[in-house]
């Protein structure tokens, strides 16, 4: 069963649950961490496809690395964002913030 | 070899954001001089993008293209960036001692869309979609005494996080699908995988990144909270220029279809008909400005991905002279915002009450480009309106043209309702004269000229929006 | 810019431009010289107004068809021309928006209130009317047509009276709405023939599909129609008429109400020839309706100006049925009463704008007796109530006649019923002229002046225009037939 | 053949027993309300997603995997945690409508992308290399990468500059 | 002007039909503040037409053929509508007449609108009416002819609305305007029925082809009687008759002027105009002649009743008019235009009079003028009395001629109900007629029936006191001119009616028979009508005149019948009633809530709708992170599943 469906699926699962993480959890880092399992997944694509369809094996290597690059970035950035909000707010709960609204 | 004259504005502004790394690190860096100093190299940085806009080849193993298309829009975001810090002059939306970050943010942003425009190769696009991003998730918290806003910063991040993982992907699927990564070679081969649904899915979830960059909907739900959130200038920035880099990457990326899946074409239809329309209606009832502008973006996203989805020359030429037309009515809706509100807060509706007295000529501008925004003649709205109608129609898309129109109705009403805050409504409160500096002025009366001028005589840069869009696969 | 085909003077680029250069003008004007703004205006007005004159005299009827051309390929990719003619239904119309324009601002002349963006403004206005006029090609048609309507809303909002805000968005709102059929219609009739030229007569001689047509032409007529106030889409003009300052109601009943009509005919007529007759049934009804109902809701209004405009969707009604005949007789009577409704309707406004200039107000209750008080002012009114009314020897007489001919003779029925709406026309009429003007003298009013001769000057001119043509209908007839005969025989 | 069997299938096991570590890290990220757990969960699964890296002949982006994910954006979090909100606090109550939309929306997107990658017949490129060195990873990444390798590193330095600005700690000691 | 010259018949013709509307011009424009001047302008218009007129009847009266002018007025398409004169014997026989009787009212209005402050306005309109008649009158065409038939309305409609301060006057104007209107629908169709079915309005041209049955008789009976609409508005007839008695309002004079030679007129010249054309549809000459049978009686009934001496003499016109239109609908053309001309003579001079009545007692009221001493003024006095008896059919005066006339064509029709009622209405005409006359010059001092009938509300010419001499002898002169027009006119009855008929060939058969009309019968009906005339003089007398007469009239005893009478045998309730129902309360109300509630309601609707629209979506923004995000989760995932399934 080591086939291409199956880390499809896998990847698509964690994609998912990630999503449904980022619209469900009030904490925002777990808002970020859910976001991290969607990158992992779309990497475990990356590196499905690389093993089992593309020609050349160093390029889906060389993608699911940037994206970990990225993911590293993103996460650097988000959590200062989360932790400058938590000084205003004393909150990392999402549902605090929304008086923008309308 | 390379050719590395290719890549000079980039390595211009790179330069451009070394200046202002190095300033930040001045203990006590003085804002008068900064904003000259940042005026001046966006100007300059604008003459080279011009200077260099006729140049074209290949660079980095033909992960990046430079030509006509890339280079007219480099010399948008040129021109965005060089407006944007035109109006930096009272930055009080951003605390002086970040003010150096702030232009070097701008610059690495400014410089990650003209890789953006220019990369043709997925890695590249989505590294400098991610820095561009990256760049303004920084500056819109960024805001001084933002206690108001200050969840605009985690909500912009948030949404963004989640479009870009949806782009990404969606671009795993199209490597899958394609095996390449190189935009040129994608374009070749997804006709014959389009039946797939893969390959149409993979394009939706890249674009999703560019749609959310362009406020489209369904990714447009950060806009209205980040126009409103983030300082004037950043806002103008978010609202101008990043825009510009979005249109050019969904132009590159709907062409990957060449028209060929008609599902597809009809899922950008639905899209760009529920955008214009749902930003019309809510917009109708905004009382802050700038939010009111953000829902109009959300609806003038939907207007230029009627010129895109086209998907023909003419289709994708109009689009490229509405995301200009764009640029300049939506900044000259923005300069009069920051003059207005010199302190940095966000502007009502209502505080415009007055403005023909207290600027006629700022209140001339705004009236002109919300005039333009509305899509009324002569004001190269409307020629932008125009052509991607014309554009839609000679593929037959008359209800999509006429839904179009009525929305540009619906946008009549709360762009009217601005003005009439502007030249009919006397003030509840003495606001006091509005401080109009001369550069403003040339700013306004260029501005002026410019939306009439190009509304007018639209046939030269038609031409190079054909030229433009000529050279793409 | 080649296919430069100027074969004398640009006369029609010089009117319009003279309204462009007297906006700038006027906006150079510092704010503190209004009589200086006044003056100016008046002038460029006189020279229009002469210049419009020279092309009313030197168009020549004989050799009829398109005469001062000027054409100039504008933006190549789309097909668009710079293309400015006359024939003979433009002919009047260019007299029409002149005339209108000059009594409008002598009409205006007491105005005190942000005097230099009202006149400018109008010449915005003006000039929008004026490019619809002359244009030939499609693209600027439609871009002259916006950029006549947006002015409407500031110049109501800031200077209207009653419910000025509402009326004028109502009025702009539902206008662009109209425009936004046209568009789509313009573009849509563009690209069926290929995408490459906006010219009305190239597009003309491509043709098109029936199916085409039909479908063209219900876009054109209703976008356009809205602004001819076609019933069922009139009530915003009696909105947007008594909320607008007097002269731009003149401007507006006046000038603007036939651009809808004129683009009816000029662009929905010519090239959706087939469509029309798919649809002219439909549009004779409406007409029908549009005259029989306007002249009974204006018999149920209190306010001298809705008055007018309920008067004005029944005349253009009679324009709107005229056109539904596709006969020679009833396009030649629907120009000439586009032509005389115009002068005739800016005459009532003008009326009504001194009355309530000096009384402050226009309801009919509270008026009575005036003509006491102020006779001349009163008899201007009461003229232009005798040509809505259709008395003979004024020359909207003469546009009826020919209408109602035609229509009996294409559509009975509903030709003598709108001739029986002449009747209740009558009759509403009469009873505004008895409310308002007859009866005891109002001492309410009567520290009133007359109107002095300066001021009564617009006026004048207008009631002399009136009779004039009533008298000599064959000086502007044979204008407008010379277009209208081949326009049909190439239906 | 037996032993390769016997490691064949030891391996399948492995192989699914890893994916359930996948699973049960993901679930574990996701669902707990404590922050804690949920970092804990990451980290397994993202050992997890190491493992089938393995399983993809990358030993090379296993190693990534553990070093930049577990290694560092897990102890970034971590510290994040740290510097926010008190564990001990209460934890708020789940919202049912909120719930029930997130696993609406969440479900209906899972649905489509596993139809998408059900649906499709995925085919292989036509000619293959078979070059998993790291050599031509590290050649690619100064050649054809050299414009992503250089602006990651760009990205990475706004990453740090922001988050000091965001953060609130200026480089200047004046404030 | 360089064919004027040429033709001096042309220039008289021009001089008619322009000189007056100059004169309105030129009053209206100019001269509006000097009052002698326009007066002097106007009667000065109106003396040479006056002049031209005669000229032209006199160059013109043995012209072999009709001499006509036209040009071109309108070109559209092949339809040429054309502006042009029609010298004829009964057009310059109407000139004459309208002339004649506008210079005399002119003249008279110098004395009795002395000194009202619209004086020029006054002129002006007299020139208008003047104009627009005179142009009617020698109109080569319908259509020309309907232009100035309009116009003539109008004219009517500025002058009985002349006090225009006073209500009921504005109010009689508008109800002549409208009503006539009413016809004048019927007129216009009936035009274009003939122009669609002939294709020519030419008058001669429609007349010598509705005789030659070149025109199909359907289009003849339509068009016919569409016009004789026209003719029923104008002249006033049955069911169109009620405008004509409140056109009182106006000034005397122009009441004179409307009820002899103009307006009213203008319909039996109609009737006479396209006699021929007429005459080719026995239909459309059925309905006229029921019609104007109805309208003779009716009207007669109503001038039974009522104390206005201007509305005993507006009902006498109705029911004149009748008489005329059921003599040229019983084919007696010349009868009718003998009529129409002596009728011209004494109903003018009838109102000249009762307007000296008027003018030196302020009142309308036939008995208040009887007290106040109406026999005093011996000269109109005189001339009323004239007047009445021409009007009452009694030898020697016109109206015995032309009345005569008509009975005998009556007489010729198979029917004899309607030589009855013709005998009736001249009986019935001489009662009301002397009824008037007695009650001025046998007053009853006692007020015994104290505001029975509050007809005579205060009439508006308050204008200075007593009659200066200049003043008076201004009004008193043209009545005299035509106390003697009315004495003489009479006996040229044969004149006339060879220069009439000489152009109309005694081809047809009711020519013929007035022709040769002198039979034995004739003269028994000739006994029987003047019996008939004196016969209500005496009766008037008996009632009336009488010392011991108790001036209340038989009617009295008959109060139901009385009422009706009064109340015009409720026509006027019947239209107020229609109007308000039908149109006030009908479809002006209907529509105007219409326009307000579905029309205009359903646009402003829409808007509150977008609004509201905009409003409830706006809520898709909560502000919740979350919930926007589900939502563009949600819409991603739609899309997604579009494409995998």
């Amino acid at each position: 069963m080591n086939s291409l469906s199956v880390y499809l699926t896998v990847a698509a699962v964690l994609f998912s649950l990630g999503l449904f993480g980022v619209l469900m959890r009030r904490n925002l880092i777990g808002m970020l961490i859910s976001i991290e399992l969607m990158l992992n997944g779309a990497n475990l694509n990356f590196m499905a496809f690389n093993r089992f369809l593309a020609p050349e094996p160093a390029v889906g290597q060389i993608m699911a690395l940037f994206i970990m690059g990225i993911a590293a970035a993103e996460a650097a950035i988000g959590l200062s964002i989360i932790l400058a909000l938590f000084r205003r707010l004393r909150s990392i709960n999402v549902e605090r913030a929304q008086r923008l609204r309308g | 070899m390379m050719k590395w004259t290719l890549f000079t504005p980039e390595l211009y502004y790179v330069a451009v954001a070394s200046v202002f790394f190095l300033c930040s690190l001045e203990k006590k860096a003085d804002p008068r001089r900064l904003y000259r100093w940042a005026v001046i190299l966006a100007g300059v940085g604008l003459a080279v993008t011009v200077a260099c806009a006729r140049m074209e080849g290949f660079l980095f193993f033909d992960s990046y293209k430079v030509d006509l298309f890339s280079q007219v829009f480099k010399i948008f975001l040129a021109l965005g960036m060089f407006f944007v810090t035109m109006v930096c002059s009272e930055l009080y939306g951003i605390e002086p001692r970040k003010h150096a970050e702030f232009y070097f943010l701008l610059s690495i942003c400014t410089l990650a869309m003209m890789m953006l425009v220019s990369a043709v190769e997925l890695l590249t696009i989505y590294i400098a979609l991610e820095l561009s991003s990256y760049s303004l998730y920084l500056l819109v918290p960024m805001r001084h005494r933002a206690d108001e806003y200050v969840e605009t910063g985690i909500k912009y991040f948030m949404v963004g996080a989640t479009a870009s993982a949806l782009m990404i992907f969606g671009m795993s699927y199209l490597f899958g699908i394609t095996h390449t990564t190189y935009v040129a070679d994608i374009i070749r081969k997804l006709p014959e995988v389009l039946n797939q649904p893969a390959a149409v899915v993979g394009l939706l979830l890249a674009l999703g990144g560019f749609f959310f960059k362009q406020a489209l909907f369904p990714f447009h739900i950060w806009a209205p909270d980040v126009y409103q959130g983030a300082a004037n200038q950043v806002t103008t920035y978010i609202a101008t220029a990043s825009k510009m880099a979005a249109a050019a990457m969904v132009i590159r990326f709907v062409g990957m279809s060449t028209g060929q899946s008609e599902v597809f074409i009809q899922v950008l239809v639905a899209l760009s008909i529920l955008s214009m329309t749902f930003g019309n209606l809510v917009a109708i009832v905004q009382k802050d400005i700038k939010r009111l502008l953000a829902y109009s973006s959300i609806a003038h996203a939907g207007y230029m991905l009627i010129g895109i989805l086209c998907m023909t020359q003419r289709g994708y030429s109009s689009a490229v002279y509405y995301a200009l037309a764009y640029l300049v009515m939506n900044f000259a809706c923005f300069m009069v915002i920051i003059k207005v509100a010199p302190d940095g807060h966000n502007l009502q509706i209502k505080e415009l009450a007055g403005l023909h007295k207290r600027s006629p000529l700022l209140a001339m501008t705004l009236m002109l480009a919300l005039f333009g925004l509305a899509g009324i003649p002569p004001t190269l709205g409307f020629t932008g309106k125009f052509l991607v109608f014309a554009a839609a129609l000679e593929k037959g898309y008359l209800m999509l043209v006429i839904i179009g129109m009525i929305n540009a109705t619906i946008s009549l009403y709360y762009y009217l309702i601005v003005i009439k805050a502007a030249y009919l409504l006397e003030p509840v409160r003495e606001y006091g004269p509005v401080r109009v500096d001369p550069w403003t002025r040339v700013m306004s009366a260029a501005l002026v000229i410019a939306m009439v001028y190009v509304g007018i005589f639209p046939d030269r840069f038609v031409a190079l929006a054909e030229a433009a869009v000529s050279v793409l696969p | 810019m080649t296919a430069m085909e100027f074969a004398q003077f640009p006369i029609l680029s010089a009117i319009l431009f003279s309204t462009l250069l007297a906006l700038l003008v006027i906006l150079f004007i510092p704010d503190d010289r209004p009589k200086l703004v006044k003056q100016v205006s008046l002038g460029f007005a006189a020279v229009g107004l002469a210049l419009s004159l020279y092309v009313y005299f030197a168009y020549d009827p004989h050799k009829g068809g398109l005469q001062f051309v000027e054409r100039v390929l504008w933006v190549k990719s789309l097909g668009i021309y710079y293309f400015l003619a006359a024939d003979g239904i433009n002919v009047p119309m260019i007299l029409l928006t002149a005339v209108v324009l000059f009594t409008g601002v002598l009409t205006m002349w007491e105005l005190d209130k942000r005097v230099k963006e009202y006149f400018a403004l109008t010449y915005l206005l003006v000039a929008g009317v004026y490019g619809v006029f002359m244009s030939m090609d499609l693209f600027f048609i439609f871009v002259w047509y916006d950029v006549s309507l947006f002015p409407m809303y500031p110049l109501i909002a800031i200077w209207g009276s009653t419910r000025k805000e509402y009326g004028a968005m109502k009025l702009t709102l539902y206008l662009l709405a109209g425009s936004a059929l046209i568009l789509p219609g313009i573009l849509y009739l563009w690209a069926v023939a290929g995408g490459t030229t906006f010219d009305l007569f190239e597009l003309q001689r491509l043709g098109f599909d029936v199916q085409v047509q039909r479908i063209a032409f219900v876009m054109l007529y209703l976008g356009f129609g809205i602004l001819a106030g076609v019933w069922p889409f009139h009530t915003w003009s009696p909105v947007g008429h008594v909320a607008a300052p007097t002269a731009v109601s003149m401007i507006h009943a006046g000038v603007l109400m036939k651009l809808g009509a004129y683009g009816i005919l000029r662009v929905g007529m010519t090239l959706c020839p087939e469509g029309l007759v798919y649809w002219a049934d439909l549009m004779a009804l409406l007409a029908t309706i549009g005259i029989v109902y306007g002249a009974f809701v204006g018999l149920a209004q209190t306010d001298l100006k809705y008055v007018i405009g309920y008067s004005s969707v029944s005349h253009m009604g009679i324009v709107g049925l005229g056109l539904s005949t596709l006969t020679v007789d009833g396009i030649n009577g629907a120009v000439f009463q586009m032509f005389s409704h115009g002068i005739m309707t800016a005459l009532f406004f003008s009326a009504v704008g001194y009355i309530y200039d000096k009384t402050h107000t226009k309801m009919i209750p509270e008026l009575g007796g005036l003509s006491k008080t102020m006779p001349k002012a009163s008899a201007f009114f009461i003229l232009a109530a005798f040509c809505g009314i259709g008395v003979p020897c004024m020359s909207s007489f003469w546009a009826e006649l020919l209408v109602f001919i035609s229509a009996v003779k294409t559509y009975p029925l509903r030709g003598i019923l709108a001739v029986s709406g002449l009747v209740v026309s009558a009759l509403f009429m009469l009873r505004v002229v008895q409310k308002t003007f007859y009866g005891e003298k109002n001492p309410k009013w009567e520290h009133i002046p007359d109107v002095p001769l300066f001021l009564a000057s617009p006026r004048i001119i207008l009631v002399g225009i009136l009779i004039f043509y009533g008298l000599f209908p064959r000086l502007i007839l044979d204008i407008i037939q010379s277009a209208v005969v081949p326009f049909v025989n190439s239906l | 053949m037996s032993g390769s069997f016997v490691i064949d299938s030891l391996a399948h096991a492995v192989f699914w027993v890893v994916v359930g570590i996948v699973f049960a890290g993901a679930a574990l990220a996701v669902f707990p309300r404590n922050i804690v757990y949920n970092v804990l969960g990451l980290i397994l699964c993202l050992t997890g997603v190491a493992a089938l890296f393995l399983y993809l002949g990358s030993f090379f982006l296993a190693l990534m995997q553990l070093l930049i994910y577990v290694g560092a954006i897990c102890i970034a979090i971590v510290f994040a945690i740290m510097l926010s909100r008190p564990l001990h606090l209460e934890v708020p109550k789940r919202r049912m409508p909120k719930l029930a939309a997130g696993i609406g929306a969440a479900s209906i997107f899972f649905a489509a992308i596993g139809a998408v990658a059900w649906k499709t017949a995925w085919k292989p490129a036509a000619e293959r290399g078979a070059d998993w060195t790291i050599t031509t990873i590290g050649h690619l990444l100064l050649t054809r990468y050299a414009l992503v390798f250089e602006v990651i590193s760009l990205v990475l330095l706004v990453a740090i500059i922001g988050a000091i600005l965001t953060t609130g700690f200026s480089r200047r000691l004046s404030s | 002007m360089m064919w004027l010259p040429h033709d001096p018949v042309l220039s008289a013709a021009l001089a008619c039909a322009t000189l007056p509307f100059l004169s309105m011009a030129v009053i209206l424009i100019f001269t509006r503040p000097y009052q002698r001047l326009s007066c002097a302008i106007s009667v000065g218009a109106i003396t040479v037409c006056l002049g031209c007129a005669l000229y032209l009847l006199i160059t013109l009266r043995h012209a072999p053929a009709p001499v006509e002018y036209q040009w071109a007025w309108i070109v559209s398409s092949d339809m040429v509508i054309p502006f042009g004169f029609l010298l004829d014997r009964l057009s310059l026989l109407m000139l004459t007449i309208v002339a004649v009787i506008s210079f005399l009212v002119q003249v008279y209005s110098i004395g009795y609108m002395h000194g009202d402050p619209g004086f020029s306005r006054y002129y002006a309109f007299q020139s208008l009416f003047a104009w627009a008649m005179m142009t009617m009158v020698i109109a080569p065409g319908m259509l020309q002819l309907y232009i100035f038939w309009e116009l003539v309305g109008l004219a009517s409609y500025l002058l009985i609305g002349y006090y225009y301060e006073k209500w009921s006057a504005s109010q009689a104007g508008k109800k002549a305007f409208v009503m006539t209107r009413l016809g004048d629908i019927g007129f216009f169709l009936g035009i274009i029925t003939v122009l669609l079915g002939f294709g020519d309005l030419g008058i001669l041209h429609m007349n010598h082809a509705a005789q030659a049955g070149d025109i199909h008789p359907a289009v003849v009976t339509l068009g016919a009687i569409l016009i004789f609409c026209g003719v029923v508005g104008k002249s006033a007839q049955f069911p169109l008759l009620t405008w004509l008695p409140d056109a009182m309002e106006g000034p005397t004079p122009v009441s004179a002027l409307l009820h002899s030679a103009t307006m009213v007129a203008a319909g039996v010249y109609l009737m006479s105009r396209i006699f021929p054309f007429f005459a080719a549809s026995p239909d459309a000459m059925a309905v006229a002649l029921i019609i104007g049978t109805i309208t003779m009686l009716l009207a007669s009934t109503m001038a039974f009743v009522t104390y206005d001496i201007k509305q005993v003499w507006a009902y006498s016109t109705v029911s004149q008019l009748g008489f005329m239109v059921m003599s040229l609908a019983a084919g007696g053309y010349f009868a009718g235009v003998f009529h129409l001309t002596t009728h011209a003579g004494f109903k003018a001079l009838l109102f000249l009079c009762s307007g000296i009545f008027i003018h030196e007692y302020h009142t309308n009221d036939m008995r208040e003028i009887g007290r106040g001493g109406g026999r005093k003024l011996t000269i109109p006095m005189i001339c009323m009395t004239v007047g009445a008896l021409a009007l009452a059919g009694i030898f020697p005066f016109s109206g015995f001629f032309s009345k005569e006339a008509i009975l005998g064509v009556l007489a010729e029709h198979p029917n004899k109900l309607f030589l009855g009622a013709g005998l009736l209405g001249a009986a019935m005409t001489a009662y009301y007629s002397f009824r008037l006359i007695f009650f001025i010059l046998f007053p009853r001092s006692t007020a015994e029936e104290a505001s029975h009938h509050e007809e005579a509300h205060g009439h508006g010419d308050d204008h200075g006191g007593g009659h200066h001499g200049h003043v008076f002898w201004a009004m008193a002169w043209p009545v005299m001119i035509l106390a003697t027009v009315t004495l003489v006119l009479g006996f040229f009855q044969n004149e006339l009616q060879s220069y009439l008929l000489a152009l109309e060939p005694a081809s047809h058969g009711h020519e013929a028979v007035e022709h040769g009309g002198h039979g034995v019968g004739h003269y028994l009906l000739l006994v029987t009508a003047v019996c008939l005339a004196v016969g209500g003089v005496f009766f008037a007398y008996l009632e009336f005149g009488w010392k011991k007469a108790t001036q209340e009239g038989f009617l009295r005893k008959f109060p139901a019948v009385e009422t009706l009478f009064a109340n015009r045998w409720y026509m006027d309730h019947f239209y107020r009633k229609a109007l308000d129902l039908l149109v006030y309360c009908g479809f002006t109300n209907v529509f105007t809530r219409n326009d307000r509630r579905v029309i205009d309601g359903g646009i402003d609707g829409i808007c509150r709708f977008t609004v509201g629209g905009g409003r409830a979506v706006s809520f898709l923004q909560s502000g919740m992170l979350q919930y926007n995000l589900v939502l563009m989760v949600a819409a991603v995932g739609v899309l997604v599943l579009v494409f995998a399934l």
